[in-house]
């Protein structure tokens, strides 16, 4: 059985710059992750990451006030102040340690890393480079992670997080490539293990978003956190729901219905195009729903009067996506878009350290909810989420001394590998009729259009009976397939479980939580309402079904106030 | 949604361990408008064979994990359109001359080996500002093309020198070291410069220019590399 | 490593040195021989008369010195490419630098005659030159 | 045809798919080619050396070049003209490219250095074939 000091599960940019930070200390280090680290899902963010640096014509009263002023609106007030403070003043030190590694922002003219507009934003923050801003950040991870002779794990999956007694042991993992499974010890347990986006239809989200690292901690026992505030992007491209980035419209781009208006005149006139996500996606749908859409349901984001040049310069991988999945040039046709699912604001419950119920377990990243987005994320501020939080937890680790003292203890591992291998043995010999794909896709069906952008306690009651006789049908799959080496099969429908647990778990959330609020929308509870529910939802895992509580949430300089844009 | 056309997909098979020799497998696939190579897979793994191994990951181009010879071409399976392909028959193979872990899915490791030989990473003084390092517009453009690799492998793989020589460094890696090499803000040319300077470096490359035409991301090799040469025949004239 | 970096380097130099001096001295080479006087038959008078000129013949000299190292070492880069050892490589350039340099005087040799007034080839004639002395 | 496929596959082996003919993009044939004339003309270079070192006198140097003025020999050495006149043209190409120029448009910059070896050898054809030019 192998051994680590500090093993973090995620190669995305939260679990790299968690896992750089404990190396920097001296620490030993190891990064499990189902795909290669740059395969993950970070790869595909777009737009940019935010911190206030004044760097934009525009943007020079911009601070780090500001900025958290701007993120706990956002995040129409459920965002935990004291850790939203923290993220805004570490933004940009962040930022600029990431530019000193090597990453490849836009310039201004004058050499400094360029800042473009975002959604529900007040100031140009959002630094990026070109549209491929979260790929280049990853990269460069990687890169210092190789230049830290980081151990890697590729393509091992972590099926179980072995917690006893409240102490995180280490986890059981299966390495794709070969099929073996191996249970790895360590004295902490970092999850950067990413959303959950593929549990709803629509998503904007990689094939591997499953979010399985909040199932194991959730089956561990480690609360989850405010599960039913779901965001849906305004724009992804009709079909594929590939996202189409916020820059563009940060770049200046129209949105139009079916009669040629730019229809957010109707809804943020101020900001227009460029309101706080979960407005911009509920005015879309709306258009979509009263029937002023196209007729294949999409609204165009026209970007033409921004010229070729703007374009190509920088949105270019938005150009591709277009061209490659529609065949449509922007610089030449509007773009049909419609809303998707697209992150989770929920996850993990954990504090602005990272750390949770359990000691030695940690969790940072999209799979994390120290609570800065809310009910709402803004565009730019998930990115900045993963490194600056990822660089506290590597140093709470390091300065916790937690992965020294804990010696392995080899029995309870052995014996949570046999609870593992006993449960893929029933998965191979599965004795149901039961189809995972075909559960999957009525589960994605059922989220998206039961507990989508606009939500209704009728609706979402239909929504949690599907989702229990989904859960029912899971324990009839067929059998499981093939050897045990790259078995997409196997970890789809072990994955499906997870995924079904937590499905039930937003939509009891959501059915619960009377009021709108962000991206949650009820159409029943039209308004928000703090009195009764200016509060975290709290789920714990317990054998009779999840168990729901409430948790207050942290207010210090800002006092709720109707959100007006 | 509208079918467009049946395709048949043949998709290589072939696990070492356990079967005697590859083979194809015939799938017939219902074609919808702006169904992707790999939609059609993943379709095939959902529904018609689950035993199917391949990667896949943003299902957008920018990964890198769907690498893949398709009609004897190198592409993204993300990035192909089932319909743009010619004829009713698309087969698909694994990425030529990687080990075959399981059908589509080939050993990377030897692949990102290459490219952490070659101090793919920047070195830099810190910013005397303590902020950010100055850098053009100018400058940043020079690395506009090396940085936009996504690792997927293809280039590596499409090099002749590499199908001999396994030691070669390979596009990929080279593009990587002139990327830093080329980075404004990099202190480190030297030493990296040196890494390549061998017969399984830089002068390994014969301007065949298989990885230029097939790089899914328009990233052109043969010029990082030629560059990398002169940088290195230059310096040499330098020292003396 | 050092040394060996080295090498890749200076066969690389080389081969394109030796591909310019090759461009001009097989271009002079094939004007002189054969588009000068098109259709005038070549003959031993009219090689000799073009070796008088010393300049003529140190281009041909060139040529092959050239052509010999180019061509060798592109036999060794075609052989690197289809992944000789460094064993193998190491035999393979001796013998390629002993087949170059035996080349060269050989070729040397069966110049001589047209060079030589004696019209013997240079062999001979040091033959010849040690039996007089 | 998956059959065929996979016969082929089983023979080639696993590694050698790439060995279709689209995988052949022009870069590939003419890193061939420029190979396969280096080749060639080293060949000749050295029979061509032997040639000479084996015809030492006057009169059997004079009747070799008599015996060489046959129409066959003569479109023999118009072929190795061409292969010269390739390999020339296309080494040219290859050291444009190490000093930067004509990477991005390495296609066209073939073609017409082809072109102009075409011309080349035309006009060569002209003046060395006798049979061509009439004379
Ligand atoms: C299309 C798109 C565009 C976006 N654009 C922006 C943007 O412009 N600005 C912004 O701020 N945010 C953006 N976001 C959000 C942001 O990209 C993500 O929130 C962020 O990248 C999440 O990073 P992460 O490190 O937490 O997780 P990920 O990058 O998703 O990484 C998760 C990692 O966990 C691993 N993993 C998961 N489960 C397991 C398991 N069981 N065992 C082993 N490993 C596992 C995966 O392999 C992966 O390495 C965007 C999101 C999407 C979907
Ligand atoms: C006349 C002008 C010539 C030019 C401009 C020229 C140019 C070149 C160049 C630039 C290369 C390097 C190719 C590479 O590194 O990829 C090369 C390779 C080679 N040349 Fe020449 N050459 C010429 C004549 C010759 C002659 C006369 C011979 C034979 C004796 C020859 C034989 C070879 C061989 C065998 C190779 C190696 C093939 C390879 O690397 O692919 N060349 N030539
Ligand atoms: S250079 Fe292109 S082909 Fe090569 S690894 Fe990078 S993206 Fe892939
Ligand atoms: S294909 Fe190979 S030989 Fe050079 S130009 Fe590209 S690396
Ligand atoms: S799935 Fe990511 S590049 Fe194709």
């Amino acid at each position: 059985m192998e051994s680590h000091q500090v093993l973090i599960v995620g190669g995305g940019l939260a679990g790299l710059r968690a896992a750089i930070a404990v190396a920097d200390a001296g620490r030993d280090v190891a990064v499990m992750s189902q795909v290669h680290p740059v395969r993950s899902h970070s790869v595909a963010a777009q737009g940019g990451i935010n911190a206030p640096l004044g760097n934009a014509e525009g943007g020079k009263d911009d601070s780090w006030e500001r900025h958290a002023y701007d993120t706990v609106r956002g995040s129409d007030f459920l965002a935990d102040q004291d850790v939203v403070e923290v993220m805004s003043r570490e933004a940009a030190e962040v930022i600029y340690e990431l530019e000193g590694w090597g990453a490849p922002f836009s310039r201004t003219p004058e050499g400094r890393i360029a800042q473009r507009p975002f959604g529900g934003a007040e100031f140009p923050r959002t630094c990026y480079a070109a549209d491929k801003t979260g790929r280049l950040l990853m990269h460069t991870l990687y890169e210092q992670s190789m230049r830290r002779r980081i151990r890697l794990y590729p393509e091992w999956m972590v099926l179980s997080l072995v917690v006893e007694n409240g102490l995180c042991l280490g986890v059981v993992a299966y390495h794709m490539l070969t099929g073996e499974l191996a249970c790895l010890a360590t004295g902490s347990v970092v999850f950067a293990t990413g959303g959950y986006g593929q549990i709803y239809g629509r998503s904007t989200n990689s094939q591997f978003n499953t979010g399985s690292g909040m199932a194991h901690a959730y089956y561990a026992g480690v609360p989850l956190k405010d599960m039913e505030f779901v965001q849906f992007h305004p724009t992804t491209l009709i079909g594929s729901n590939i996202l189409v980035t916020e820059a563009a419209r940060g770049e200046g781009g129209y949105l139009i219905n079916n009669k040629g208006e730019r229809f957010m005149k109707d809804y943020v006139p101020k900001l227009m195009e460029l309101g706080p996500r979960d407005i911009v996606a509920r005015a879309i749908q709306t258009e979509i729903n009263e029937g002023r859409c196209f007729d294949d349901g999409s609204v165009y984001l026209d970007l033409r009067h921004l010229g070729e040049k703007k374009i190509v310069e920088r949105l270019p991988e938005v150009r591709s996506n277009c061209l490659h999945s529609l065949g449509i040039d922007p610089v030449k046709r509007p773009i049909p878009v419609q809303p998707g699912q697209h992150y989770s604001m929920g996850g993990i419950d954990c504090n602005v350290d990272g750390e949770t119920l359990v000691k030695g377990f940690y969790a940072v990243g999209e799979c994390a909810c120290a609570s800065v987005h809310g009910a709402n994320r803004l565009g730019g501020n998930s990115l900045l989420d993963t490194v600056v939080f990822g660089r506290r937890v590597g140093r709470k680790i390091t300065e916790a001394g937690t992965g020294e003292s804990s010696s392995p203890n080899g029995k309870a591992l052995e014996r949570a590998k046999g609870r593992v291998e006993g449960w893929l043995k029933e998965l191979f010999s599965g004795s149901g009729d039961e189809e995972p794909a075909q559960l999957r896709a009525e589960l994605k069906e059922t989220t998206i259009e039961k507990c989508g952008i606009f939500r209704d306690g009728a609706v979402l009651k239909e929504a949690l009976s599907k989702v229990t006789e989904l859960q029912g049908r899971y324990k009839k799959l067929r059998a499981i397939r093939g050897g045990r080496k790259f078995n997409h099969d196997m970890t789809r429908a072990s994955d499906l479980g997870g995924m079904l647990d937590r499905a039930e778990v937003i939509v009891r959330g959501a059915l619960a939580r009377e009021e709108s609020r962000g991206a949650h929308y009820r159409m029943d509870f039209k308004a928000r309402d703090d009195v009764r529910w200016l509060k975290h939802t709290m789920v714990q895992h317990a054998l009779e079904g999840p168990r729901f509580s409430y948790k207050p949430v942290a207010v210090t300089r800002w006092k709720p106030e109707v959100r007006k844009y | 949604m509208v079918i467009e056309k049946k395709v048949i997909l043949e998709v290589f098979r072939f696990d070492p361990e356990v079967d005697k020799g590859p083979r194809y497998d015939s799938f017939t696939i219902d074609v919808k408008k702006g169904m992707t190579v790999l939609e059609g897979l993943l379709h095939i793994l959902d529904v018609q064979d689950h035993s199917l191994a391949l990667r896949f990951a943003c299902r957008e181009g920018v990964c890198g994990s769907c690498a893949m010879f398709i009609n004897g071409s190198y592409r993204l399976a993300c990035q192909t359109q089932l319909e743009a392909l010619k004829g009713r028959r698309v087969w698909v193979g694994p990425l030529p001359h990687m080990p075959v872990i399981k059908d589509l899915v080939v050993d990377m490791r030897p692949f990102f080996e290459k490219v952490g030989l070659v101090m793919p990473w920047l070195e830099a003084l810190s910013a005397p500002s303590g902020k950010e390092h100055l850098q053009s517009p100018q400058q940043r453009s020079i690395i506009n093309e090396a940085v936009d690799c996504i690792l997927c492998g293809i280039c590596h793989s499409s090099c002749p020198m590499t199908w001999t020589k396994k030691d070669y460094l390979g596009p990929a890696a080279l593009t990587k070291a002139y990327r830093f090499v080329a980075d404004s803000r990099d202190v480190a040319a030297a030493n990296r410069l040196a890494l390549v300077n061998s017969e399984d470096g830089v002068w390994r490359c014969r301007t065949v220019f298989n990885c230029a035409e097939a790089c899914p991301k328009n990233i052109n090799p043969t010029d990082a590399i030629e560059s990398l040469r002169r940088k290195l025949v230059s310096g040499r004239r330098k020292s003396r | 490593m050092r040394s060996k970096a080295e090498a890749g380097l200076l066969a690389w130099i080389l081969q394109r040195v030796t591909a310019v001096l090759l461009f001009f001295a097989l271009g002079i080479h094939l004007w002189v021989t054969h588009f000068v006087e098109p259709g005038k038959a070549i003959t031993f008078e009219s090689v000799v008369s073009r070796m008088q000129n010393p300049l003529l013949m140190s281009v041909d000299l060139t040529l092959l010195a050239a052509a010999m190292f180019h061509g060798l070492n592109g036999v060794r880069i075609i052989a690197l490419d289809f992944g000789i050892g460094s064993r193998g490589l190491r035999s393979l350039t001796w013998f390629l630098v002993i087949f170059g340099v035996v080349g060269f005087l050989f070729g040397v040799n069966a110049l001589w005659p047209f060079l030589s007034t004696s019209g013997r080839p240079l062999l001979e004639e040091a033959w010849w030159s040690l039996i007089r002395s | 045809m998956s059959g065929l496929r996979s016969a082929a596959a089983r023979i080639l082996g696993t590694r050698r798919t790439d060995l279709w003919p689209t995988n052949f993009k022009l870069g590939m044939w003419v890193w061939f080619l420029h190979r396969l004339t280096g080749v060639i003309i080293l060949l000749y270079l050295v029979s061509h050396l032997l040639v000479i070192a084996f015809s030492r006198s006057v009169s059997s140097f004079d009747s070799l070049m008599v015996f060489f003025r046959r129409p066959v020999i003569l479109v023999l050495e118009l072929l190795l003209l061409a292969v010269i006149i390739f390999h020339t043209l296309n080494g040219l190409r290859i050291m444009l490219f190490d000093l930067g120029i004509g990477i991005r448009w390495q296609k066209a910059l073939f073609w017409g250095l082809m072109g102009a070896g075409a011309l080349m050898l035309a006009f060569s054809a002209i003046i060395l074939l006798p049979f061509v030019s009439g004379a």
